[in-house]
């Protein structure tokens, strides 16, 4: 590496000069070099050399920012690599153009749920958004919004307020009748039942599903797919006695519970975790209706 | 927010019925149609044609419960669009019984414009 | 103002477990996290939780393995401790829904793992702490436990008395992202520190975005000494391209490694003769690297990880998980084809110190989960140890600040359990520069309550508005991405006094040019850009103490590799290495290591796998 | 307290570029559905002249068949209700949990279907209309 013959150098004509010296030569040319450090000159030079580029439009708001309360979109121009995400683009062009663009994302793998985005037209996860797989993705321009239906915070961060009062109300807990009395003893539970409820439990709450809903853009007390389909991974949990599940059917067979599913599919459609929304919400349908039928 | 989802009015029972109606619907429009375009043609109707039909008991009877079950159906159905896009308070009370009245109209002159067919009124 | 008897600093796995106890005990407890709960990087944890369930195993030989894993460096007590109480936090969770896999008789199934002598590792398919988490948040519903999400905690309130140990914290101040509004928050009980990880240290890492080590930084500057930071551990199946993690399950279930060559090379190449690619991570990581650095590596940066043998129905039942992420993430099909991966960033063994109740030195400060070191992972944690670790000390915590009588911890903490002092050889002097800094001087005048809050308040608005105002300066992304070029150049896998000393320089520099840094965004609504600048300050801290821990460090323990040192001192270096803040210019000291369990005291012996 | 910005329902009628099959199902099942229930109420009132008389019956019928218009407007209706039938078959399939996976496909069946009924029944329903 050249840094490495370059101390080598040093070294040879400066030995006479005290240790410390050299040491604040040293940190002076650190000091230089870092401050020449400039994200936006190296985003020229890396769009330069990069083979492919993309551009970027983005949904722009804040009510605070003169120029930024009446909605705008932004066109940012990215060097493209394989592999590179929708959130990847939003990074770099945040870290290199304008750190006041905002968004949610943590975990980068799917699992946090933090960066649901209206990309080209559809509700997606940013980071598991492979710009090489949108359609004539060097050619025209990506369109990067909030999740709509929900109101929006700034820029493409929504109130997701709404969202979490919904799926709480569906009382989203296991609450076993009772459980069992020795010690380190485990409730059993069959790998069938796992397995009905598996898919269930990967929702990671990004409320994709919601925003994709017309009937919850309609009625804004719809409990809507996540949170019916919370009440189902619960519901079918065998874990859970009878009269939980009751309990359960109660609440999901309300005016705006189930019934107002649609069964558009656009919540399974969008799901980034391939949770069949429409399929649960119909079981818990049919539960409701044999359940009712009982006491005719 | 869980307080707003008390309400245990409703019980899926007319989501049931839409779909019980709807099976029925299905054989009976089938056949209304074949009926009145491919066996008879619309264009050659004439009142003592009708008559001959309607005064056959489960013809009659078929046509009533058609008219009834279509009507829920119908009905039942756009009120529910218009609840799913958001319809609630007063308008939608309002909705509600001018389309209950509306049902009840539609039925009665029906059902009054069937006897005439059948030859029962005149 | 706001006032609980229990304030519980992030909303992961530790943070919401201890919510859960100190609720237990009756307190009125209150979650404040800078995301939501169910946003936690806890949800990213894939492979499993290990407890000694069954009549075949016992928590003896769980603390066995994990003492060893340590690599003697975790203290008796605290192993001990979590051993024993794992077994009840497993059924706990099952108890409150968690869904497990099951074995054919309906109970929990158990997997092995690496650096394990049963197999103890229960799991929920490849995606145990997304199930972990969302059981965690439920019950937290359930009790109806106060959140306050999106809530940026930026500064303890702790008393300024001259030694840490006189100290007293009785809150936190945070800031609401959404609003831009500052708030003090005050705890009767105590505060909890659950802020998780550092891996945004490293550029190179499983870590979340908002793992910036918030709270080792946070309680360092307040005075509380953290442990062992250079204790990074490099989880050796990452892949390349993000540093998405992939599963110890899958090794566990029987994944093989492969080099360029298609050589099997933990077994033929002789890093791990017996347990091969289940050896401990610190093992293979280096084994990877090594093939790499001698040119066997794919494309001179990575190693295969196959699965294909294990059969599409296995891999579907227990990986499937790891099937989208290598597909999303690499664009690769694991059931047609190997997966690239090499080592990156996943884990900071050491941390906040606390004791087996997760007690700091500062009265009222509590920490718990991957921010704090009750020393039980020592020099390198094993695989499904980490789950368990912060329920069992998430509990402890919850319980203690809840006002549960825990017994006498055994481990010492503060500088009174110092057993020796010593000067580090840095090249540049580490710590705050000049008295402009926060967090200086200590004067003891500080002690009343609101007061103390109050103060901090003032302090946290200022240092807002200041950088909400400046107009022109340093961009944080830019310090932030030299810090962390320079931490996975030189505090890497394999470590060197140069490359040490160089890191040390140029956090300096980083250091230097925050003192310019400013807030390009002027607005108080959702402003992640003063957020991330804010992180930007505490990525710094820690970045430097990890550097000057592996510095002082001059021995080749677990995951610590010293070039000039290359092999384990017993005799030297069975001791913690501490740092504390020391108003500013840190101080290094050494702490013993605790081998001394209940029953029997733990014999270093050679860790071969 | 910050304010937010509501899109509203504005911005959503324009995105009926971006939907997907299960929403185009729903959407012409509603607009069929409005269609037929606003044809029984013609359909009884027409039929109401029984009431007055039986010439004026017969003679309203055969005056309103014999206009090329209506029998356009029949065909018309045909597709509706047939669209309506058969789509209503495809949602009774979902709510019963089958074939869920194809709901796609089977709402492009059903309007192939459809279209090829009402081709069909063009020649019986034009006869002797122009």
């Amino acid at each position: 590496m050249s840094t490495e013959l370059k101390e080598k150098e040093t070294e040879a004509e400066t030995e006479t000069e005290s240790a410390s010296s050299r040491q604040s030569r040293r940190m002076e040319q650190k000091r230089q070099r870092a401050s020449r450090r400039d994200l936006k000159e190296e985003a020229r030079e890396e769009i330069d050399d990069a083979d492919d580029t993309i551009e970027i439009k983005v949904f722009r708001f804040d009510p605070e920012v003169a120029g930024k309360e009446e909605p705008r979109f932004d066109t940012f121009h990215v060097p493209f690599f394989k592999g590179m995400t929708v959130l990847d683009a939003l990074i770099y062009a945040r870290d290199h153009y304008d750190t006041s663009l905002t968004f949610r994302h943590s975990c980068r793998q799917a699992i946090c749920g933090s960066d649901a985005l209206f990309v080209n037209g559809t509700q997606r996860l940013g980071c598991k958004t492979q710009i090489a797989d949108l359609e004539d993705h060097l050619g025209s321009t990506i369109r990067i919004e909030p999740l709509p239906h929900q109101e929006v915070v700034k820029d493409l961060v929504v109130d997701m307020e709404h969202f979490y009062d919904q799926m709480e109300a569906v009382e989203p807990f296991f609450d076993a009748d009772e459980l069992p009395e020795g010690e380190l003893e485990e409730q059993r539970q069959d790998r069938e039942n796992r397995e009905k409820i598996k898919m269930s439990t990967r929702c990671i709450w990004c409320g994709a599903c919601m925003s994709s809903c017309n009937i919850a853009a309609g009625d804004n007390e719809y409990l809507g797919p996540a949170a019916i389909n919370k009440a189902y991974r619960f519901a079918m949990d065998e874990r859970e006695g009878e009269d939980r599940k009751q309990q359960r059917l109660n609440i999901i067979e309300q005016e705006h519970g189930v019934w107002r599913c649609q069964t558009q599919f656009s919540c399974t459609e969008v799901c980034p975790k391939d949770i069949p929304l429409t399929e649960h919400i119909q079981e818990l349908k049919r539960e409701a209706v044999k359940n009712n039928l009982k006491f005719w | 927010m869980a307080e707003h989802y008390s309400s245990f009015e409703y019980k899926g029972t007319r989501w049931f019925l839409q779909r019980i109606t709807a099976v029925f619907l299905i054989g009976v429009l089938a056949f209304h149609f074949m009926l009145l375009h491919f066996v008879n043609h619309a264009a050659e109707v004439t009142f003592l044609g009708t008559q001959a039909r309607m005064q056959q008991v489960g013809y009659f009877g078929t046509m009533i419960a058609f008219l009834v079950t279509a009507t829920f159906h119908g009905v039942n159905g756009v009120y529910n669009a218009l609840v799913n896009q958001g319809l609630s308070g007063t308008r939608r009370s309002t909705v509600k019984w001018v389309l209950v009245v509306a049902s009840g109209v539609l039925i009665l002159q029906g059902v009054r414009t069937s006897l005439y067919m059948a030859g029962i009124l005149s | 103002m706001y006032e609980h008897d229990v304030l519980v600093i992030g909303g992961g796995g530790a943070g919401l477990r201890a919510a859960i106890a100190a609720h237990e005990e009756g307190a009125d407890v209150a979650i404040v996290t800078k995301l939501h709960p169910v946003r936690s990087h806890t949800g990213a944890a894939e492979g499993g939780i290990n407890a000694a369930l069954r009549d075949a195993d016992s928590w003896e030989d769980h603390a066995y393995d994990t003492m060893k894993g340590s690599d003697f460096l975790g203290d008796a007590p605290a192993i001990e401790t979590f051993a024993k109480n794992a077994p009840d936090e497993v059924i706990n969770l099952e108890h409150w829904g968690m869904p497990f896999s099951r074995e054919d008789d309906g109970r929990v199934s158990q997997r092995p793992f690496g650096g394990l002598s049963f197999p103890r590792t229960t799991y929920a398919g490849a995606e145990t702490g997304h199930h972990m988490l969302h059981t965690m948040y439920e019950q937290v519903v359930k009790r109806g436990i106060e959140v306050y999400d999106e809530w940026y905690v930026s500064r303890l309130a702790v008393t300024d008395h001259d030694d840490p140990e006189d100290r007293v914290c009785h809150g936190c101040v945070a800031y609401d992202i959404q609003s831009g509004e500052i708030g003090g928050f005050r705890a009767t009980g105590g505060v909890i520190l659950a802020t998780g990880g550092l891996g945004q240290a490293f550029d190179h890492t499983t870590n979340a975005v908002a793992n910036t080590g918030d709270g080792p930084a946070m309680a360092y500057r307040a005075g509380v000494p953290v442990e062992d930071m250079e204790m990074i551990q490099f989880h050796p199946t990452t892949l390349p391209s993000t540093g998405v993690l992939i599963s110890e399950g899958v090794r566990g279930e029987g994944g093989i490694l492969y080099n360029g060559d298609g050589e099997r090379f933990m077994f033929e190449e002789g890093y791990a003769n017996n347990e091969g690619e289940l050896a401990s991570r610190d093992v293979v990581s280096r084994a990877e690297l090594t093939e790499v650095n001698e040119g066997k590596g794919i494309e001179d940066e990575y190693v295969h990880l196959d699965m294909r043998h294990l059969g599409e129905d296995r891999i579907l039942d227990r990986l499937e998980n790891i099937l989208h992420l290598a597909e999303d993430f690499e664009g690769v099909d694991g059931l047609e084809e190997p997966m690239p991966v090499k080592p990156g960033q996943h884990y900071a063994m050491g941390g906040i110190e606390v004791d087996e109740n997760g007690e700091t030195c500062i009265n009222g400060l509590y920490a718990a989960g991957e921010c704090a070191c009750v020393s039980m992972h020592g020099a390198n944690r094993l695989g499904g140890n980490a789950l368990p670790e912060l329920l069992v000390f998430g509990a402890r915590a919850g319980y203690h600040a809840g006002g549960r009588d825990l017994g006498e911890a055994r481990i010492g903490t503060g500088p009174s359990a110092m057993s020796e002092e010593e000067e580090v050889d840095t090249p540049v002097s580490p710590g705050a520069i000049g008295v402009g800094d926060e967090d200086v001087a200590a004067d003891g005048a500080l002690v009343d309550p609101s007061e103390v809050i109050g103060h901090h308040v003032t302090v946290e608005e200022q240092r807002v508005t200041d950088l909400l105002e400046k107009d022109d300066g340093v961009n944080h992304a830019e310090v932030r991405a030299d810090v962390q070029e320079t931490m996975t150049q030189n505090v890497n896998v394999f470590r060197s006094e140069d490359n040490l000393k160089e890191a040390l320089e140029d956090i300096r520099v980083a250091r230097e040019r925050y003192q310019d840094v400013y807030v390009r965004d002027p607005s108080r609504t959702f402003n992640t850009d003063l957020i991330h600048t804010i992180e930007t300050r505490n990525l710094i801290d820690v970045a430097e103490a990890i550097t000057l821990g592996a510095l002082a460090r001059e021995e080749f323990r677990g995951a610590h590799w010293r070039q000039e040192h290359q092999e384990r001192k017993d005799d030297e270096w069975i001791k913690h290495t501490m740092l504390s803040w020391n108003d500013g210019s840190p101080k290094l000291y050494y702490k013993p290591v605790v081998l001394e369990g209940e029953d029997k005291t733990y014999e270093p012996k050679e860790r071969s796998y | 307290m910050s304010q937010s910005y509501d899109r509203g329902t504005i911005e959503d009628f324009g995105r009926w570029k971006e939907f997907s099959a299960g929403m185009w199902a729903w959407i012409f099942h509603k607009f069929s559905g409005w269609v037929l229930i606003g044809y029984l109420f013609t359909h009884i009132a027409v039929l109401s002249t029984a009431t007055q008389s039986p010439e004026m019956y017969t003679q309203t019928i055969r005056s309103l068949e014999s206009l090329a218009i209506v029998r356009v407007l029949e065909v018309g209706l045909l597709a509706v209700a047939v669209f309506h039938i058969l789509n209503g078959v495809r949602l009774l399939f979902v709510d019963l949990g089958v074939g869920l996976e194809a709901q796609d496909k089977s709402f492009y069946a059903s309007l192939a279907v459809s279209a090829a009924i009402v081709v069909a029944s063009v020649p019986t329903f034009l006869a002797g209309a122009f």
